[in-house]
This record gives C-alpha cells, structure tokens and sequence, in this order.
C-alpha cells in the first residue's frame, strides 16, 4: 500500500501566517526542495511547484505559522 | 470560690509521666467534668534526661497551663526532686519515690516517700507500670479526681491490651496510699 | 498536515519566544502526541515553573498552571494525588527542573508519581538573559560564565533514572518525529517519566557561543547525537561527546498514587 | 462517630488536625517541625481513612506547592510547619494570594531567630504572618487561646480562606500546640461551613479573576470543564499575563479590598471585663490566658482593668482597639515577641493613650505575676 | 586603575557591583533573577581578576549560605536577588542575624507579589526587609536613590555589616537599579572601609559571641587557630546551645542592643528644603527622585513644602521625622506600595501631624505631578 | 586504645545522643580517621545542618557550624570557595541531606567540591521524633507513615554517583574500623566524597519497626549488608534485600575550587 | 535657569537603541560634564519586541528619570512613532525612518524623515549600524552634545574593532543633518 | 613479628566514665569474653582476668564512656 500513497499526486497547498512568522528562515534552510525564500524578514512561497508536501518546514516551524496540505489527501484520513 | 489544684510529675525520659499527666486531666476533664490541663516540658527538641508533666485542675476556666504554685508534687528521680521541691506550695504535697530520692528536701510540705516503682516492678511485675501506680497514689493522696474517672481515663488510654495490668497498678498504688493516709 | 489549533489559545499569539527558539518545535510534538493518545483537553493539566519554556502553559488550552521558578512538580504532585484522573505534564527548563527545582525533581522521580515531564534544555537560562545553568557544558560561555563555564555539568536524564523514574528519554527537535513518539510513550507509561529535549536557544546561548542561527543549531543535533541504538555499537572513544537520543529506561514501578490508594482502599474494605 | 463522647481531652495540635478534618480537608502536606509535628502525626493516621491524601513532602517549599495544587484541583488542603518552615514557606504563601487561591497554613510558634529554641513558645512570627512574603498583599491571620478554639478557629481559617480566595494563616503558640485540655466536640453536621463559590458562567464565558463586587471571583477546580490559566505573573481577569497598568492596578486594588471591605467579618476580637476597663490589656494566643489571669487578680484588688483579646491579628483590630478612646486611659500588651502588636496598638491609638509593653522572647511564658506587677494602679 | 578616567555612566547595578568591590567584598555568591542580575554579571567578570570567588548557586537558599560561610572564612561576602528570591532566603538571613555573621544582600526590587511584574519596579519589599525572616530580631536596611548614592551605600551597607556584625540588606528599586547615570569614582585609598574587630583574647580565651559594652563581640574567621562553634540554636556567650531563659534573654537582648543604640550612627536621613518646610515629604529610593523634582515645582508656586529622604530604612527614622513635630503641619508618604513606610511615619508622629499616602503598585512609577497635585496650598 | 580527647569538647559531654544511638560510633571513627590523617585541628572546618547526628559538631573541637536544615552543604561551598586551605566535613542526616537538602546535595556532587559529606543514614528523622524519611525502606512504620511507608525509598549513594561524585562509600557502625577506613579515604579523595553510614536509631526507628535492642540493629547490619567484593560473586536474587557497603565510586574529575583557581591564575599569568 | 532636555529612542529590539542611548549620556556626563541619565523599558523579562531607550541631559541635578515630555523622539518603526509622539513637547522633533515610518503623525512638532537605516546600509555598509547614524543626526540638529564627546563616547562604548566602522556611521549621520537643518 | 607480639602478655585495664555511660549494653553484650555486665543500668567490669584487650568494646560504645588499655604496652606506641 504504501507504494501506491507515495505514487499518488501530491498537490502542496502552502499558508504562511505573516503575523507569527518571526523569520527564523528554518523552513526556507531545512526544506528539501528549496520551496520557501525569504521576503522582507518572512517566510515566502517561491516554488510550489517543487513541493513534495513532506511536511518539515511545518514539523519544524517554531511559530506555527506555515501550514502545508496535501489537496489530494481528504484531512479526515492524515496519516 | 473556685479551686485551682496544681500536680507535677517530674522523674525521667521513659518513665511515661507525660501519659500519666494525660490520663489525670483526661479523668478530671471527661469523667469527672471539672476543667483541666496537662502540659510538659520538651528537653532541646526530641530527646532530654529529665521529664515534667504539668496537670492543673479546676472548676473553674484555666487561665495559666503553667504550674505557678504546686499542690502535689510527684518525684521519681533524685534530680527531678531536688530542682522542683521549691516550686511546692505552703502546705503542698512531696511525694517520692523511697528508692530513687535518699535525700529529702525540707520545707513546709509533707512529705510522702513510698516505693512506687518497686511496687510497680514486684507487686504488679513491671517496672513501666510506676507511672500509672503512681497515679493510684495521687488518687489516693488528694481525691481531687475520683477512683472511677481514673479507671475510666486509664482503660480508654492506656495500649490496648494492657487495660488489666495498668489497673491492677492503679489500684495498688491507691490500696497503698489509702493505707499510709490511715497512718 | 496536522490541526493544532484546537489545543491552542490562538489569542495569545504570536509566541513570546524569539524567533527561531526551539521550544515551538517542542510544543508542536507535545499537541500531536496528545492527540495521538486521543486525551480529552479537560483532563490534561499542564504546570510549568518559571522560564522561557515555562510559558508554554500560557497558549495551550488544558487546565494549565504557571507556578513558581523550580517548584512546577511540587504543585502538579499536589494535582495528581488529590485528583488521579487528571494526566499532569509538567513542562520545564534545565534550570527550572535542576537548579533551583533540583530536589523536587529528584524526588518526584524517587515517588515515582505518575506526572510526565518535557524537559527543555537549552543549556542556559533564557528568560533572565543567559546566566549559567547546571546544565551549560563545561567551557562553554554565559553571561554569569565570562570566561567559560568552569563548572560540571549534570547529566539530566541519569539524575532521573538513579532516582528512580519509570521512563527516562532524551530528544532532539531536530528529529520531532521521534520527540512526539517519546513524549506519547512518556504520557503512557504510569509513573514518572521525563523526556529531555535538546532545544535550542539561538538568543541567550548561541550567539554567545558562536553556534549560528538557529538553522545551524537544529543541524548541529543532527551530528551530535546518536541513537541508544548506535551508541551500543559504539565503543567509549567514539561515544566522547557524543550525546545519547531514545529511550534510556521504561521500566514498571510502584506507582506514589496508585500506592496510595492501596492505602485508602483497605480502609474502605475493612469497613 | 456518632456514639463517640463529645468531651476529649486534646492538645492544641491534635485539635487543629481535628478541625481541619471537621472543616472538610481532605488534603495534607507537610514537612514534620517541632513543635507542630502532631498536626502532621494525626492527619497521617485519620485522612487515608477519611479517602483524603496525607504526603510527608521533601521539604516545607513543597508542601505549600503541593496544597496549592491540590486546592486548584478542588480539594481543601492544608499545611503546618514552625518558624523555619514558614520562612521557606513564603514564596508560594505570595504566590496563592497572587493567584488566589484557598489554603490554611499552620505556624505553630517555637522561639527564634532561626533554629532558635525548638521546643519553647513564642509568639514572634506575627509581623512575618503579615509580611514576610515579597510584595504587597493582603492576609488574614488567626490566633487561637485555647485548645478548644484552636478546633474553632481552624474551622473558620478554612471557610474565611474559602470564602475570600485567600491563604489564611493559623498562628498558634507552642504552649497551646502541646497543652492537652478540654474540648467539646460539636456535632459535624452543626459546624458551619463555607466551600468556595463556584462560577455560575458556561465554560467559555468563565474568568477566573472577575471582578467581581465582593472582589471575591467563583472558582472552578481543574479537570470539571472549564479550562483557564493560573499564574503567578500579574495578570488580567482572564487569569493570563498583563502588563497593563491599568489592568494590573485593578487587580491588586481587588485583591486588597476583598479583604479590607470584609474586615468586619474577619475581625474578631474577645473583650473580657472591658465594660468598664480604664486599663486595657491587649493580648493573644498563650498570652492572653496569663493576661486573663492577671485581669482576675487584678479586679479581686480593685483595679479596672480589662483585656482586649484579638483572635483576629490581621486584618488588625485597629478599629476594636480606637473604640475604647476615651474610655480606657492606658494600655499595656504582653507578648513573647519584642513588641510586633504593641507597635500596632499605638499606630491604631495615634498617641491617644500610653502604651506599655511587656516582651519576653528567651523561652519563658510570660506569666500572669508579671502581668499583675505591671498593671498600675 | 588609577589613570581611568574618575567620571563614570553606570547603572545602579553596575554600581552596586562596583561599590562592593571597593569595600574590599571577594565573595560573591547568588542565582540570577530580573532586575537584579547584571550584579552578578558584572562580578562574574572581575572577581576573579581580583582572586575573588564568583559563584552562581543552584538557588537563592544556597546563595545565602553560600556567603554566610564564605564570611564566616574571612571574606566580606554579598548575595544579590529580587523579591521571589528575596523570599527564599529569609531563612538563612536569619541564621545570619542569629549567627552574627557580617553580610551584604542586594534586594532590586520589582512588582509583586510572587512572580508579579518582574521587569517592572516597586517599592513593596520594605516590610518584608524588616520582618521576613521568623523570629524577633534587628536588621539594617539602606535604599540608595541614584547610581552614585548606590556605589556609597553599598560601601556603606559592608561598613555597618562588618562594624555590627549583622547582615546588611540593600533595597534597589529597578529604576535604580537599571537606570544610567553619572558616578563619580573616588580613589579606593580615600574611602573609609571598616573590617570587622578581631580578638585580642588569645584562642583559649576567645568567646566568640561576648557581651561587649558595644554590643558587638569580636570576631575572627575559621581556620585562625581559634576554634570555635555556631549555631543558629540559642546560644551563650561561647557559641554553644543553652536552654537558660536568662543566657538567651541576654544574647536577643544584645542583639538588639547593638543596633538600637548606634541607631544614631545608622539612621541617615537627607532633608531637602526641610527647613522652612510646613508639608513634608518623606520618601526613598527612586520615588523620592520624584518627589524632589515635586517639591522643586512647588516651592516654585510659593509652597513651603520640603522632602525628608530615607537612607537607611531600618532601623526607622522615627525621631528624625518627630524633630520636625511642630514646624511641619502635614507629611505626604509617596511610595511604590500599599503603603508600608506611610504606616511607620504616622506611628511616629502618634497623631500629631495628618499623614497623606499616595500608592502605587501597577508597576508604574510614581512621577513628579502626582506627587505635586497633592501638595495642599 | 586511642586517645580521642584532644579532639573532643568535653566539657559538653554527656552526648545528647539517646543510649544506644549509633552516631557515637560514627563520631569516633571520624575522629580515628582524622587523627590517622594527621589533620591539624585548625585546618578542620565541620559543618552540620539539623538533626541528630548533626550535633556532632557542637562535640569536636575543629571549627565548627551548625547550619539550617538541609543547607550544611551550601555554607561549606561558601566555606570552601573562600578558603580552599581548610579541610571541610560535612555532617548530616537521611533527612537532612535527601530530604530537604537533596538539591544541595546533588549539586555539590556535581561541581565535585572537595568536600567530604558523611551522611548518618538512621532511615528516619530521629531528631523531630520519628517521621518517614525519604530513606525509609518501603513499608516501614514512622510517626507520619502509621501504616508504613508508601514511598520509594532513596539509593542516597546512587544519587551522588549520578550527580558526579568522586569518591562514594558505604559502611555500617557494626565494622567500625572499615568506616575509619573509608572516612580516611574520602577525606583524602580531592573531590566531592561520600561515606554513607548506616547508623541505627534505636528510639524513633527500632522501636516502632520491633528491631530490637540497639545490640539487634548493630547485630542485623552484618546480615543485611555485603561488601563490594562480595557482591560481585553474587547473584541477583542473592544481593535482594542486600546493602553493599565498600568504596562504590572512586574516581579523578576535574574539581570545583581547583578549576576556579586556574581561571584566578590565568589572569595573574596575564598581569 | 536650567535646562533639561529629552530624547526617546524608538524602534524594535536588536536595532541597539538602549546602546545609543548609553553612548548618548555617556557623551554628556563624562565628556561633556552635564548630568545625563539614560533608561529603558524592560518586555516581560528578558525578551519582547518593542525598544525604548530613553536619556534625559540637563545641567541641573536630574531628578525624574523617565521622558515626561520629550524634546526629540527618535522613531525607527512605525509601531514606535505611533505609540510615543503624543508624548512630544510642543515644538518638539520627531525624527523617523524615512522608510520605516510612512504614516506621519500629526501635531505642534517639527518632523524630520531621513533615511537612517538606509543610510546605514548602503553608506556605511552595515544596517547595524542605524542606531549609531541616528546618534548623528541627534548630534547634528539638537546640538545637545557635542559631536566630539559623542566621538569619544563612541569608541569607549562600541565593541573593540568596530571603533571606525560607527565613527563613519556616525560622520554619515551628521553630515547628513546638517545638510537637513541647513535647508 | 605479628607472632611476637600477640604472644606478649596483654593486661587489661578498663576504665568506665558512668557519667556518661547510658546503659546501652552495647559494650556487654558484644564483648567476645563477658567481660562485662550491666549493674544499676551503667556498664562494670566483673573479669577483667578475661579481657583481651580487643578493644571491641571501647570501639562500639557510642558514649565515649569505656577506655580499655593495654598495661604492658607503651602508650606512644599504640598500633
Ligand atoms: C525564585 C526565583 N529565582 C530566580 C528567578 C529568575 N528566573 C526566571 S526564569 C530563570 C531561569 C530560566 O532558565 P530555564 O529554566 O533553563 O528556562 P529557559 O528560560 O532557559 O527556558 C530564572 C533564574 C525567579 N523567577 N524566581
Ligand atoms: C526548615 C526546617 N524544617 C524542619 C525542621 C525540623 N527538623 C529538624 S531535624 C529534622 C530531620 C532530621 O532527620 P535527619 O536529617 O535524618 O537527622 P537525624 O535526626 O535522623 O539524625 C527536621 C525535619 C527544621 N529544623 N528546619
Ligand atoms: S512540505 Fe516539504 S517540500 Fe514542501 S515546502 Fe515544506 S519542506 Fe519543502
Ligand atoms: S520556520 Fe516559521 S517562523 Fe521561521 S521563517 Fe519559516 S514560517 Fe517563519
Ligand atoms: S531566550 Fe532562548 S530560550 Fe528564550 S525564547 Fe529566546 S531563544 Fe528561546
Ligand atoms: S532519636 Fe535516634 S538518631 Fe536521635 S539520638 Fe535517639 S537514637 Fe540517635
Ligand atoms: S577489650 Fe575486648 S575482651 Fe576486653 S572487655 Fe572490651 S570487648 Fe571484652
Ligand atoms: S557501650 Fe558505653 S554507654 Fe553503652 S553500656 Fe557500655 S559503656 Fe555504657
Ligand atoms: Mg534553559
Ligand atoms: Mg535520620
């Protein structure tokens, strides 16, 4: 099973609170596809295209305020 | 006029006089319905040679726990009665025990000397038991608590278990002093 | 990915840590291993003393206590033995839970009450500014340690486990998934346990000593620790500096309450 | 229980824990102290009975901690310690005024400063009942004489300390911890007893520092439902941090006026031959037992005097003591301290009449002798 | 040292530091905690350039024994807290006070109760500094009102610590405690430091608590080939327990003594336009700053209003407020609390003036129009 | 057979001590050590806290203190920082040192003062009469534990090797002269050391636990106690219910006064 | 008469205002010989977000501390010029970050808008330093103290090796001031 | 010379402080002889005769309270 979850299209849908982003440029150094930049001292989403939805930029986020789903995957069923 | 009647018992650590002040106020206070106090003095925290417990008993309320001016004074050890005798009052009580206190003090009170704890020890065949023919002896010597509140005060504290040795001890304390009254 | 704002009291952010501070990364593992046991917010209390990490209680929404500087166990043994029902999680820094609280930590661990403990060691006391703390490795730089700490450290976790805790583990926020999964297991397991946390302080300990942004101080856990796993393969030299992630106990021990209770019920029998 | 004799003899120790019991405690910590080790020994014995909690903590810090937390759970709780252990006691003493919460806590008095003199009374602690935590507080402290009303006025530190969300301090005396005397025991059902007001708000509408007009907020246990926050840190109705100074004002006025505007309801005091009293004795615990004495003696000579017997030492009887101006023309206040209430006496007289003091601090009581000599007259 | 320019910008703290260095402390033991911390942090740094000790304890219990000991060894030894520690060490202080043990405690005070407003000044720790620890006994309290006046007292408070053997506590508030300002340094040689008296009896003759005609026995640090016990039990005059009512009335009463009767030399007081003055104001610490610029503004408008500033809090300034009885017709006490300071003026002047308070306890400090707007006329 | 005299002070004699106490015994075997060491008097600082066995200092003539309860361990950090001549002792109890002063006590551990704690372990507070300790075995009776003790107990010697100690003993009143021993060891030990006696408490112990005569709870210390050695050669199921008594720790590690000293001298180099 | 003169400055934590406000005094009280305090206001403990440095330098004996009625308020966000002009003396000066501040308040001051951050950046290289240009601009249209003492104060204060790289921040300040005042 | 010197004749002499003895019968019943007995609740020497100067006894008394010395050895060389 696990083989057809990862086959499935991940489509990212990626929200950044800019009131609680403090900047820490954690998300933008430890994503593994370089989706996220940095703008005016804020987490910003550069290449959407790129994300694999892994999910560490928000694991990591100190401040709650990046949030990934994967719009393929209904949210009642999260792994 | 009300009475206040003051009673120290005064001897050593282990001798149980703190229990023995107890039972008094407890026979006085609960059975006998008069007012009463015990307190005692505590050595440098836990421990210390010499031990005094205090019973004041009235019928009226008491102000001061304290003994100020003593009616009977109780002496188990030479060195409990050579420091406390002062404190008796004119006309007090000074009783001894015959074998633990050779030098007497003198003074205006009457001296009762009987061997209490050998009482304990050969009539009742514990020497532990002193304190409580020792109360046997006050009941005797005073009758400011009655015979019954004693019994009484002594069944409901004493371990359990121990009720019939602790009340043979009162009573040949109280046979012994009501025999010495006579005399 | 996952929905933390149910257990969040959203008008009290944004977090009052600095920016890249650890701790978010932490609390973030604690809401989803609570979740993950399914507990009902109602009978989660969360006490904390008094630090950084110690605020934690302000934005999650349990029944949460902020107690005094070191004193967070004696408050949450005080919960637990008088109301059992209640999962108590104590959440706390290195100097909260070692220096001044140093004693009711070991003794909560001695007891062995049922209270889980989140551990923040970030190696120096944040909230006052970066003094020392008994935890600041030997050498390093505080602002009470000009000239490099000359003391010893403590090893937390082996504090906890010579005392007598059920569950000891140590974490980093560099691998949250594995710190969620031990603080769930830490939650589960009756009695006490604690999980240490390896949490960065870029503000009051990193930049004082050159440790870098806050990036470089999550990565740099990644090359200083290893597994129990690989430690057992490892031998003394390769282990020098080196600091030790998972489980370090789970073991069953009476538990202080559960005891307790015995206590309680044979009077119930009996009458 | 019910068959039980109503009369028993007890020591001012065994008759706090009894009352504790009585008023519903069913949580204890504690750190054993001379002399208030008893209180500990009997709650031991009697609350695992009772289904209540007994823990002997690691020290006197924790034992405050842990009745703290056991009152937020919902449990009435207490704690008991002497003078070193109050001392150690004072940072979380602030910290449940601070977050107000209910707790009793017994200082039975030995002698000081520091290890002092374990076994020997004193009454020296009162300006340190009031004071001795940092910032300030309003606190309510009680003073019992006898062993009798030590069982009262324990009833009462638990429903004062209910009713106003407050510590309450029981100051009791070495002498009345360890006398044994007389006391009738009043039948459970009859004592009255106040149990905190809880909210009458849906959870979510809940503060738990409203401000209210008692000044006095209801209060809800952990784990019922309602979720809220406790801190030691200044804080708003809501019970999270401020730093407002408006908010932070408002609530340390209420906390200081939940008490002040009450003080006619926890103040108490015992007059005794005051009705015509142009000398007035003011005195508590132990000490007013020898003033009492001294008072009876005194009036068989013809002097008037009277004594002014405070069961309430703070919030102070300022009030009591100013309504004798005029009437009584000289005071005098005995205590085994160097002269903490008699500071208080002539703050509340503002010079209207002398006072004298008479302080003893080496371990001796102060007996009723040396209260007569210094009655003038 | 001496080519450094003379003219400094430093903060209170930092003064504080520096002012216990040059009354020769070497011995620094404390636990961090805002407003307080930069002490420490400033003799982290030099103490050991100067072959001091600088050591953080695990709290503030142990801090207070730390330099009790360290003192105890011969060194001039200070601690430095704010109020929740200030709390906790009330039980070593003690031990200090009963002990005789020479001391400097640094208490930055900030917004309280319990954790409170940490960042945030007050003056609410007054009463506590005086009566915080169990037990009667003396104790000297100095609260310095600017940078320059804090490296003075602080010289000062380890001149009377040493001098009456005694623990000295020193009350910041955290204005001036972190507010900037000018100092001048004086040359180290030119300050008059006091050391502690030795012994001139030979060991087996030494007592170390004697009844001196001062008060104040002598003493010698251990490991000086005299051999002696301390205790923080009752003790006599060689340092060993005693259970005698008339050895421990005499020690606690010498305690006293030596205070009391150097009070004059202890109590300083600094009357600004006191002169003429018909109100009075009495304040201390940064309030009395305020205070003054009030009663610059108001002599501007013709009041003859004058500011009588504390020095020294403990022992009281009672009769340096009474000397002013008659000239000054209404006293105004303005201060960061509910009050404590107010309360001793009126029981100083017992009525004979009307005594206007004006608290604050919001953690904002009390500025100069609040203080003028009540100045009546 | 050895003159113990010129180190007492013997004008305060009788010892407070109940008949039968074994602290007595301890004290003795303190003062052969010293005296084997060669120790001047004046070099000796002893510092107790509260309890019984914390009046020893009021009976030897060194300089001595007598400290708040639980805090012996601080004043002698003070003592020793300010003057590293002197050689300082500690004198505590179970309570004293675990109970109440726990964290001092894992704190001096681990800075690894050069301090030597002997620690009276009587299982009980003996001096405030007989409450539970945290050294109390499981089950046993105490004034505040009527019907035993429902806590954990301490490994008091455990806790000081977690916390770092160097030198950490155990011995018994019954084999005096090996407790002279390793009272000599410790002190000789730069560092923080421990011997942990376990000193019987007839009165507020044995009584309400029926051990017995003082001459029963000496006599039970040979069965319930096996030397390291010893220990070594048995089983698990054998050492259950055992004390090991023997030197359990001994080890060099950087010491706290001596480490403080270099950073003293690094500026006298500089100068 | 004397004088007293107040200056706030504004901004977020990390732009070391409390810095420049010690610089500030230190350049009045130890070089210029006037009386100078300097105070800032603390977030809850050690951290928080928003800066306020305050130094107040009068020739007279300062008694009050804190700013109650500013001569010239430095506002390096917008946050910071919104909460704090109020407290502007009439004929005051708000000086603010031309970039940073867009919205100008209103009142009976006089502003000054540069572009201090900017001018820290890209002239001198460092946006570290704006605090330290912004003491330039203090200096250059206050006058208050005098640009040499600041020099010095600056060198004593600033960390060992970065003396020339605030000495240029702070020339860039002033010149740019003075450029500003003259027109 | 372990040999000579436990051969050389051992002469007892035992000195009790009743002061401060406090009867704890220690010192009787664990000396290995019975050298000792208890009288009117203090410690007595009833067969010095049996003594061998082991010095048990003084080492175990808690009181300070039994000095036990060999008479036919120096004082100044005490092993
Ligand atoms: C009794 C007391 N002492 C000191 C303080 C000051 N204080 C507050 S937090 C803290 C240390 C915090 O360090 P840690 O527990 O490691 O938490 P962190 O801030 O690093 O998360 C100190 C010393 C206090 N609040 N109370
Ligand atoms: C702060 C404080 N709390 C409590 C006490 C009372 N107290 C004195 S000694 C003691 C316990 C002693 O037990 P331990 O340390 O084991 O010594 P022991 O008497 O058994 O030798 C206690 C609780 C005290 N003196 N000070
Ligand atoms: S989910 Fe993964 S890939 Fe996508 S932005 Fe976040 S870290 Fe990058
Ligand atoms: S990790 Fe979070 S706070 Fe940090 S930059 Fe990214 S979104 Fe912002
Ligand atoms: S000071 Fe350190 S621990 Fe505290 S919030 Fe900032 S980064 Fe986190
Ligand atoms: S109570 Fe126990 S420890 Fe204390 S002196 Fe007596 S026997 Fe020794
Ligand atoms: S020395 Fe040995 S044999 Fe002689 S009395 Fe003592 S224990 Fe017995
Ligand atoms: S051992 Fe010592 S105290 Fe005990 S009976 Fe023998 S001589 Fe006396
Ligand atoms: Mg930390
Ligand atoms: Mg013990």
């Amino acid at each position: 099973m696990a083989e057809e979850t990862l086959r499935r299209k991940r489509e990212a849908e990626i929200t950044i609170n800019t009131a609680w982003c403090k900047g820490c440029v954690i998300c933008v150094e430890l994503c593994p596809e370089q989706v996220l930049v940095m703008e005016r001292g804020k987490a910003k989403v550069a290449h959407l295209d790129k994300c694999t939805v892994c999910g560490l930029c928000e694991l990591r986020c100190p401040d709650f305020a990046i949030v990934v789903v994967d719009k393929n995957k209904s949210p009642k069923t999260g792994e | 006029m009300s009475f206040r009647y003051e009673i120290r018992l005064s001897g050593e650590g282990g001798q149980g006089l703190v229990l023995a002040g107890k039972i008094l106020a407890e026979a006085a206070a609960v059975y006998d319905d008069l007012n009463a106090t015990q307190s005692q003095s505590y050595g440098p925290e836990a421990r210390g040679g010499a031990s005094r417990s205090e019973v004041i008993i009235s019928d009226d309320e008491i102000d001061y726990p304290k003994a100020v001016s003593i009616d009977l004074l109780l002496a188990l050890t030479q060195e409990s009665c050579d420091r406390y005798y002062k404190d008796l009052k004119k006309g007090g009580i000074l009783l001894v025990d015959s074998d633990a206190v050779n030098r007497l003090p003198e003074g205006e009170f009457r001296v009762i000397s009987a061997p209490i704890i050998g009482l304990a020890r050969e009539r009742v065949g514990r020497a532990l038991v002193a304190n409580i023919v020792a109360l046997g002896f006050i009941a005797g010597i005073s009758g400011i608590v009655s015979e019954k509140s004693l019994r009484s005060a002594i069944e409901a504290r004493v371990p359990k278990g121990t009720e019939e040795l602790n009340l043979t001890a009162f009573a040949t304390g109280l046979a012994e002093a009501r025999l010495l009254m006579k005399n | 990915m996952f929905n933390y704002e149910s257990y969040l009291r959203l008008d009290k952010f944004p977090l009052i840590w600095c920016s890249g501070c650890g701790d978010g990364i932490v609390l973030k593992s604690m809401i989803r291993a609570i979740d993950k046991l399914g507990l009902s917010k109602d009978d989660v209390c969360m006490v904390s003393g008094i630090g950084c990490s110690s605020r934690l209680t302000g934005y999650v929404d349990f029944n949460t206590l902020h107690t005094t500087h070191g004193r967070a166990l004696t408050f949450a043994t005080g919960i637990k033995m008088a109301k059992p029902r209640l999962h108590v999680i104590v959440v706390t820094g290195d100097g909260d839970a070692t220096a001044i609280g140093g004693n009711h930590y070991i003794h909560a661990a001695r007891r062995n009450i049922d209270i889980t403990v989140i551990l923040f060691n970030n190696f120096i006391y944040g909230m006052t500014g970066g003094q020392v703390s008994p935890c600041t490795p030997k050498g390093k730089r505080a602002s009470t340690a000009p000239y490099g700490n000359f003391e010893n450290a403590f090893n937390i976790s082996g504090l906890a486990q010579a005392a007598g805790a059920s569950f000891v583990a140590r974490a980093t926020v560099y691998n949250a998934v594995q710190l969620e999964k031990l603080i769930q297991r830490a939650i589960e397991r009756k009695g006490f346990s604690l999980v240490e946390v390896l949490s960065p302080c870029p503000t009051a300990y990193g930049r004082r000593n050159r440790e870098g942004t806050p990036v470089d101080m999550i990565l740099q856990q990644k090359e200083t620790t290893v597994s129990v796993a690989a430690a057992e393969k490892m031998s003394a030299e390769e282990l020098e500096g080196k600091i030790i992630t998972g489980v370090l106990t789970d073991v069953e021990r009476p538990e202080c309450r559960e005891e307790y209770q015995k206590l309680i019920d044979s009077f119930r029998k009996e009458g | 229980m019910a068959e039980e004799k109503k009369i028993k003899v007890l020591t001012g120790n065994e008759a706090c824990a009894e009352g504790a019991l009585a008023a519903g405690m069913r949580f204890y910590a504690g750190y054993p102290i001379t002399p208030s080790s008893e209180v500990a020994e009997v709650l031991a014995e009697e609350l695992p009975r009772l289904g209540g909690v007994f823990i002997q903590m690691e020290d006197e810090i924790a034992s405050m901690g842990a009745i703290i937390g056991a009152s937020l759970a919902g449990t009435k709780a207490m704690t008991a310690t002497s003078g070193p252990g109050f001392s150690l006691m004072q940072e979380n003493i602030g910290f449940a005024a601070m977050a107000e919460v209910p707790c009793v806590v017994v200082n039975v008095m030995r002698g000081g400063p520091s290890t002092g003199l374990p076994t020997l009374p004193a009454q020296a602690d009162v300006m340190q009942a009031r004071w001795g935590t940092h910032g300030d507080h309003a606190i309510i402290v009680l003073a019992p004489f006898s062993v009798a009303e030590t069982f009262d006025l324990t009833v009462r530190a638990f429903n004062l300390s209910e009713q106003y969300r407050t510590p309450v301090i029981l100051l009791l005396d070495e002498i009345i911890g360890h006398v044994n005397e007389r006391v009738t025991i009043v039948d459970p059902g009859s004592l009255e007893i106040f149990n905190r007001i809880v909210p009458s708000d849906p959870p979510d509408q809940y503060k738990p520092y409203r401000h209210t007009e008692s000044g006095v907020p209801p209060m809800i246990a952990y784990g019922e439902g309602y979720r809220f926050h406790v801190t030691g840190l200044a804080h708003d109705e809501t019970g999270f941090p401020t730093n407002s100074a408006a908010e932070i004002g408002r609530m340390l006025e209420r906390h200081h006026r939940k008490v002040e505007q009450a003080r006619d309801h926890i103040v108490q005091v015992d007059p005794f031959m005051m009705e015509d009293a142009e000398i007035g004795i003011v005195a508590y615990g132990s000490t007013a037992r020898s003033a009492r004495h001294a008072v009876r003696l005194a009036r068989e000579t013809g002097k008037r005097v009277g004594l002014l017997r405070l069961k309430t030492l703070w919030p102070f009887a300022d009030e009591e003591i100013r309504s004798y101006i005029g009437q009584v023309k000289s005071w005098i206040v005995p205590e085994m301290n160097l002269g903490q209430m008699a500071h208080e006496v002539e703050w509340a007289l503002a010079g209207s009449a002398p006072v004298t003091r008479l302080n003893k601090v080496n371990g001796d009581p102060i007996s009723p002798p040396e209260i007569y000599q210094i009655i003038p007259g």
